[in-house]
C-alpha cells in the first residue's frame, strides 16, 4: 500500500515541479487528478509521457454552461507505476478551441474528432477533426451540450406510436376484468402462427 | 352418367390458377426462408443461439445468407440509429419479392428503452413495412424462434404481405422516410 | 494504379456488428482502408445524463453487448468510489464470479468467431454451444441470459441461487475436459493455421502509438499488463492466477492467449467458489431514498479490464440525483478507428474480417 | 446419335440433379450431427432450389440473365454424357474424358460471364478467384488422368471403367495410389470443399459470384451446382474408385465419394487465394508428376 500511495505522490511531486495546478483531488492510490491552465495542458503531458505514463486511455469533454466554460478530460496511465493521471482543463464555452495532442499521443487523433462532433470543440494540430465520424447529416447543436434536448428533437424527428386502446389497469375497480379481456383479445388477435 | 370422382375439374380462370400456383409457392417459402443476417442492434446476440447448435434454426429450414439478393426475411435485430435506417432501406429495396421484415426487440416498436434518443428512432413500420414483431429486451431466444414459426403461419395464411403495402403505398412510406432522414441516399463523405 | 473501392459492412458476413470497413484494393492487397462508426450510435452519454443513478444500471450493459457485465461492473465501481461506499465482502466475490463468466463467454464467442472469416463453421457451432450454457447459468443467476443488471452500486442486486455452485462447477469440468479438442479444432488446425500465422502483426511501437490494451497489448509486449494484476479492484488480489503474454503478436498469439486467458478464468472462479465467504451482498440505500439517491460532487474514472482491454467509465456527479457526464471509454477504440485506418493496409481482403475478429473489436462500444 | 440418346442424356442430367440434390440434403444432416445439432429435413435442397425458383428476381441486363442460362445449358449439356455404369452410356462411346473438361468449362464460363456482367465488385472478385482455384487443381488432376488414359489406353470412360473391372487389375485409387490422392485432393477444390473454397467464402467475399443473384437466377445457379457437383463426383467414382457395374454400386461409392469430402471439408478452415494456388502447383503437382513417371516408365503400377 505504501508501494502504491508513493506513486501518487511521485505524480503530485512530479506535476508540482512544473506548474501550480489549480486543484488536485487524490481519489484512491491508483489515481489522481488535477485542474491546470489550458496552456500548461502540452508541457504536462509531455514531462508525463516521458515519466513513463504512456498510454493516453480517455479524452473528453464536460459542459458547464453555468460558468460558460468547457472542461477538457485527459486521462493517462502508467502501466509500470499503476496511477491513473486526470488532467482537466477550462476552456471558454463560446469558442471552444485547444490545441491538438497528436503529436504526443497519436492515438487521441479519434478522440478529438469525436469531441468535436459531439461538443463542437476544436482541435487545431488534428487534420480531420472537423468531418463527421458518428453522426450522420446532422442539423441542431452538438448532442452532448447541456442546453441540448434529445427527447425534443426525437419528437420533431420521428414519428411516435399513437396507442388508441388505453390499456391501465388505474381506473375504477369494475372495468378491470372487461379491460383485462379486451387486452386478451386483442394479444389473441396479433398472434400469427398456426392456430388460427 | 360421369363419374364426379375422377373427372377433371372446370376450367379454372386465369386468376385461380395464379392463386394455386402462388399457395404452392407459399409452400416452399414457408419452408425456405433464408434471412438477411444484418446486426442493426443489440438483439443480433441472441442471433448465434438461435442459429447454433443450441436451438438449430436450420431445422425449419432457415438460414443465414450473405447477402440481400439471395435473402427473404430482412431480420432488423433491435433499435435503429438514423445511420443503420439509411442503410437498411437501401438493403430493403435491394431484396428480391416475396420479402419479409421481422423486427426483434422492443425498439423497432416504440423505441424502447431508447425512446428519447437523439439518433434512434421510434417506431419502425413508419418506414418499411413490417411482418413480425418479437417485444421483449432482449426477447429470448425461444421468442425469437416462435416469431420465425408465426412468420410461417402467416405466410400460409397469406397474411404476411408487407412488400405488398410497400408497392402499394410507397409514397407514404417514402415521404416519411424523407421527413426523418432528410435524405434517404446520401454520398458518405466519410474521410474524402 | 486502379484502386476498387469495397464495402466490408455492415451488412457482410464477415463483420461482427454493425460498423462498415471500407477498402480501397489493389488486386487483393488493401491500400487504404477506414472504419465507418456510428450506425449503433444511441446517444448513450446523453441518456445517461438525464437518467437517475439508480436508472442506469439498466441501461448500461447495452454499451457492449457481448460481454454487458464489465459496464455495470465499471459503473458500479466508480459510483462507489464517489459514494465512497465499502460494500459486503461476498458481493465482491459474487462479482468476480460474473465477470469471469462472461469473460469466458466473450472469449468463447470470439473464438467462436475466428470460425466465421476462416469458414470453419463447425468450431463456431461448438464454441456458441458451449457459449449457450453460460447464458443459461446466467439466466439461473440473474434471470436474464444477456443483460443482467446484476451488478449494482452496492453490491450484487440479489445472492446466488442455491445450488448454482454445482451447475457452474460441471460446465466448467465439462469447458476444460474439451479444452484440448478446442485447440485441435482452430488454433492447431493446419488450414486454420496457414490463415493466422504470420498475418496481422501488431508490433510493440504499434501498441504504445495506438494505446491498444487488453489482449493485444500483452501479446506484443510480453509484460503481464491486466489491470487485474496491475491495480487489483473487487478481489483480485485475493485470487491466483497467472496472466499469459507473449512477445511477438500475430492473429495466432493473440487468439492463443485468449485461449489461455479461459483457462486462468476457469480457475479463479473456482477459487471464488471455494474462497467465497457467507454474508449479505448489498448496500442498499435507506429505504425510500433510492430514487434520490444523491451522489458527492467529484471526477472518477473507474477501469475494469475487460476481455478486450481497458474498459473504463468517466464519472461526473454534481452532487445531483442525476450523474452530471459518463464518458465510456471503449476497449476497441484505438484499434478499431486508428489501427484499422493506418494499419490495415498492406493485408489482404482476406485479413481484413481476421483483423476484426482478432483484435477484438467490438462496434456497440465504439459508437455508444 | 439418335433421338433417344439425347433424350436418355437429358435422363441422366436430371437423375443427376434429383440424386445430388438428395444426397446434398442427406449430407447436410450428417454435418449437422458433426456440430452437435439436428439439422434440416433430408428434402431441404429441393425446397430450397424450388423456393428460389418462385421468387421474383431482378435482371441486370441481358448478360447478366444469358450467363446463367448459359451456365445451366453448359452443365446439363456435360452432363449428358455422363455414363452411369460401365454398360450404360448415353451416347455410346462418346464419353471421353476431354468432353467433360471441355464443357465443364462453358457452364464455368457462362457463370463467370454472368457474374461479371451484374457490376458488382465482389462478384469480379469471386469469379477472378474462381478461375485461378480451377487454374490450380486442373494442372495436377489432368497429369493423374493423362496417367491413366497412357496405362489403359482409352480416354472413353466406360472403357476405363471397363479396364479397372476387368480381372487382374486393381481401381486406381489403389493401382496409382499417391494419383489417388492427388484426384482426390483436386475433387475438393472442384466441388469447392473447404481448404479450397475461396471462391464463395461468405466471410470474406459475401459469397463472391453469387453476390448479385436472387430468385431465379439464383435457382439456375444452384440446379447448375448441382449438375457440376454430380459430373465431378462422378468422373472420380469413374476414373478412380472402378466405375460401376450396376446403379446401386454407383450409388453407394457416390455416397461415400461425397460424404467424405464433406467430412473434410467442414473440420477445416479455407485458405487464402495465393495459398491454394501455392498448394496445388507444390505437392500434388509434384506428386502427380512422380506418379507418372513411376507408373508410366518404371510401370510400377500395383
Amino acid at each position: 500500500m505504501t508501494n502504491s500511495m508513493s506513486n501518487v505522490e511521485f505524480v503530485k511531486a512530479l506535476i508540482i515541479q512544473h506548474v501550480r495546478p489549480h486543484v488536485i483531488d487524490i481519489i484512491d492510490q491508483h489515481q489522481i487528478g488535477f485542474e491546470v491552465d489550458q496552456n500548461e495542458i502540452h508541457l504536462l503531458l509531455l514531462a508525463l509521457k516521458n515519466a513513463g505514463w504512456i498510454q493516453m486511455s480517455y479524452l473528453s469533454a464536460i459542459d458547464w454552461p453555468g460558468e460558460n466554460k468547457f472542461e477538457v478530460v485527459y486521462v493517462l496511465f502508467n502501466w509500470d507505476k499503476p496511477v491513473y493521471v486526470q488532467l482537466r482543463t477550462k476552456i471558454d464555452r463560446t469558442n471552444p478551441v485547444i490545441d491538438s495532442i497528436i503529436q504526443i499521443y497519436p492515438g487521441a487523433k479519434y478522440y478529438e474528432r469525436e469531441c468535436h462532433e459531439f461538443f463542437g470543440i476544436a482541435f487545431p494540430g488534428n487534420p480531420d477533426h472537423h468531418k463527421q465520424l458518428i453522426l450522420e447529416q446532422w442539423d441542431d447543436i452538438p448532442p452532448l451540450r447541456k442546453d441540448f434536448d434529445p427527447k425534443a428533437y426525437s419528437d420533431r424527428k420521428f414519428p411516435q406510436r399513437t396507442y388508441t386502446e388505453d390499456y391501465s389497469l388505474s381506473n375504477s375497480e369494475s372495468t378491470k376484468v372487461e379491460k383485462r379481456k379486451l387486452r386478451k383479445q386483442r394479444a389473441e388477435s396479433l398472434k400469427g402462427g398456426k392456430k388460427q | 352418367m360421369k363419374s364426379t370422382k375422377f373427372s377433371l375439374a372446370t376450367k379454372l380462370s386465369k386468376a385461380e390458377v395464379d392463386r394455386k400456383w402462388w399457395e404452392i409457392g407459399d409452400f416452399f417459402r414457408r419452408n425456405s426462408l433464408w434471412m438477411l443476417m444484418y446486426c442493426t442492434g443489440c438483439c443480433a446476440i441472441e442471433l448465434p443461439p438461435a442459429m447454433t447448435s443450441a436451438y438449430d434454426m436450420e431445422r425449419l429450414g432457415m438460414g443465414p445468407m450473405a447477402t440481400p439478393r439471395q435473402a427473404d426475411i430482412l431480420l432488423v435485430s433491435g433499435y435503429l440509429s438514423l445511420k443503420t435506417l439509411r442503410r437498411l432501406i437501401y438493403t430493403y429495396e435491394q431484396m428480391s419479392e416475396p420479402r419479409y421484415v421481422v423486427a426483434l426487440g422492443s425498439c423497432p416498436i416504440n423505441g424502447g428503452i431508447y425512446h428519447d434518443s437523439h439518433a434512434v428512432i421510434n417506431q419502425l413500420d413508419q418506414y418499411i413495412p413490417v411482418d413480425v414483431y418479437v417485444a421483449g429486451c432482449m426477447p429470448n431466444t425461444e421468442s425469437v424462434m416462435n416469431g420465425f414459426v408465426d412468420l410461417m403461419g402467416q405466410i400460409k395464411n397469406k397474411q404476411a404481405n408487407g412488400w405488398k403495402k410497400y408497392h402499394e403505398n410507397f409514397d407514404w412510406y417514402k415521404a416519411n422516410q424523407i421527413t426523418s432522414l432528410g435524405e434517404v441516399d446520401v454520398h458518405d463523405e466519410f474521410h474524402e | 494504379m486502379r484502386q476498387m473501392k469495397l464495402f466490408l459492412g455492415p451488412q457482410h458476413p464477415g463483420m461482427h456488428g454493425n460498423a462498415s470497413v471500407h477498402l480501397f484494393v489493389d488486386g487483393d492487397i488493401i491500400k487504404r482502408s477506414y472504419l465507418l462508426p456510428g450506425m449503433l450510435h444511441r446517444g448513450f452519454e446523453k441518456a445517461m445524463e438525464r437518467k437517475l443513478w439508480v436508472n442506469n444500471i439498466s441501461l448500461i450493459p447495452r454499451v457492449c453487448v457481448p460481454e454487458p457485465d464489465i459496464n455495470e461492473m465499471a459503473y458500479a465501481q466508480g459510483a462507489e468510489k464517489l459514494l465512497k461506499l465499502e460494500i459486503p465482502e461476498r458481493a465482491h466475490w459474487i462479482r468476480m464470479i460474473m465477470l469471469e463468466l462472461a469473460r469466458i463467454s466473450a472469449h468463447l464467442m470470439s473464438y467462436g468467431g475466428l470460425g466465421g472469416p476462416t469458414g470453419h463453421y463447425t468450431l463456431m457451432y461448438h464454441a456458441h454451444a458451449d457459449r449457450n450454457s453460460i447464458l443459461d447459468i446466467f439466466e439461473k443467476i440473474s434471470g436474464a441470459r444477456v443483460y443482467h443488471q446484476y451488478i449494482v452500486i452496492g453490491g450484487v442486486r440479489q445472492d446466488l441461487p442455491k445450488g448454482i455452485e454445482k451447475d457452474i462447477n460441471a460446465f466448467l469440468d465439462d469447458l476444460e475436459s474439451r479444452y484440448i479438442e478446442y485447440r485441435d479444432l482452430g488454433i492447431e488446425n493446419p488450414s486454420v493455421i496457414a490463415r493466422i500465422k504470420d498475418t496481422i502483426m501488431l508490433p510493440e511501437e504499434v501498441v504504445w502509438e495506438l494505446g491498444v490494451t487488453g489482449i493485444g497489448m500483452r501479446s506484443a509486449v510480453g509484460k503481464p499488463y491486466d489491470l487485474r494484476k496491475v491495480m487489483p479492484y473487487a478481489r483480485y488480489d485475493q485470487v491466483e492466477f497467472e496472466v499469459p503474454t507473449s512477445t511477438y503478436s500475430d492473429a495466432r498469439s493473440r487468439v492463443d492467449i485468449k485461449l489461455k486467458e479461459l483457462v486462468q478464468s476457469i480457475s479463479i472462479i473456482r477459487q471464488c467458489l471455494k474462497k467465497m465467504p457467507e454474508g449479505p451482498v448489498r448496500v442498499k440505500p435507506s429505504r425510500g431514498q433510492s430514487m434520490r439517491w444523491k451522489v458527492p460532487k467529484g471526477y472518477v474514472y473507474s477501469p475494469v479490464e475487460s476481455s478486450r482491454g481497458e474498459f473504463g467509465y468517466y464519472m461526473v456527479s454534481d452532487g445531483g440525483i442525476n450523474p452530471y457526464r459518463i464518458g465510456v471509454r471503449g476497449a476497441s477504440y484505438p484499434q478499431g478507428l486508428l489501427g484499422i485506418e493506418k494499419y490495415m493496409p498492406g493485408t489482404r481482403i482476406d485479413d481484413c474480417a481476421l483483423w476484426v475478429d482478432t483484435m477484438g473489436i467490438c462496434s456497440p462500444e465504439i459508437d455508444r | 446419335m439418335t433421338i433417344v440418346n439425347v433424350l436418355l442424356g437429358v435422363g441422366v442430367a436430371f437423375f443427376g440433379f434429383v440424386l445430388q440434390t438428395s444426397i446434398a440434403g442427406i449430407n447436410r444432416k450428417v454435418i449437422a450431427r458433426l456440430q452437435k445439432r439436428q439439422g434440416p429435413r433430408w428434402y431441404q435442397e429441393f425446397l430450397d432450389i424450388f423456393k428460389l425458383l418462385s421468387k421474383r428476381s431482378v435482371s441486370h441486363g441481358w448478360i447478366f440473365d444469358f450467363g446463367v442460362i448459359m451456365a445451366l445449358g453448359g452443365i446439363i449439356a456435360t452432363a449428358m454424357f455422363m455414363p452411369l455404369t460401365s454398360t450404360f452410356s448415353p451416347f455410346g462411346a462418346s464419353d471421353n474424358f476431354f468432353i467433360f473438361v471441355y464443357l465443364l468449362a462453358v457452364g464455368m464460363l457462362g457463370m463467370a460471364m454472368s457474374a461479371s456482367g451484374s457490376g458488382n465488385p465482389w462478384a469480379s472478385i469471386g469469379v477472378m478467384r474462381a478461375l485461378t482455384t480451377m487454374l490450380a487443381y486442373e494442372v495436377p488432376f489432368l497429369v493423374v488422368v493423362l496417367t491413366i488414359i497412357k496405362l489403359t489406353g482409352s480416354s472413353s470412360l466406360s472403357a476405363i471403367q471397363l479396364f479397372q473391372q476387368t480381372s487382374g487389375n486393381n481401381w486406381f485409387i489403389i493401382a496409382l495410389p499417391i494419383g489417388g490422392i492427388v484426384g482426390f485432393l483436386a475433387l475438393m477444390g472442384m466441388l469447392g470443399k473447404k481448404p479450397f473454397e475461396t471462391y464463395i467464402a461468405p466471410g470474406e467475399i459475401a459469397s463472391g459470384p453469387m453476390v448479385e443473384y436472387g430468385g431465379k437466377q439464383l435457382g439456375m445457379l444452384f440446379i447448375m451446382h448441382e449438375i457440376t457437383v454430380f459430373i465431378e463426383v462422378s468422373l472420380f467414382v469413374h476414373l478412380f474408385l472402378g466405375g460401376a457395374h450396376n446403379i446401386l454400386e454407383f450409388l453407394l461409392k457416390y455416397f461415400v465419394v461425397y460424404t467424405f469430402a464433406n467430412l473434410i471439408s467442414n473440420v477445416n478452415g479455407r485458405f487464402k487465394i495465393d495459398q491454394v494456388v501455392k498448394f496445388y502447383y507444390k505437392w500434388p503437382l509434384i506428386m502427380a508428376v512422380f506418379q507418372a513417371v513411376i507408373a508410366i516408365y518404371f510401370g510400377w503400377v500395383i
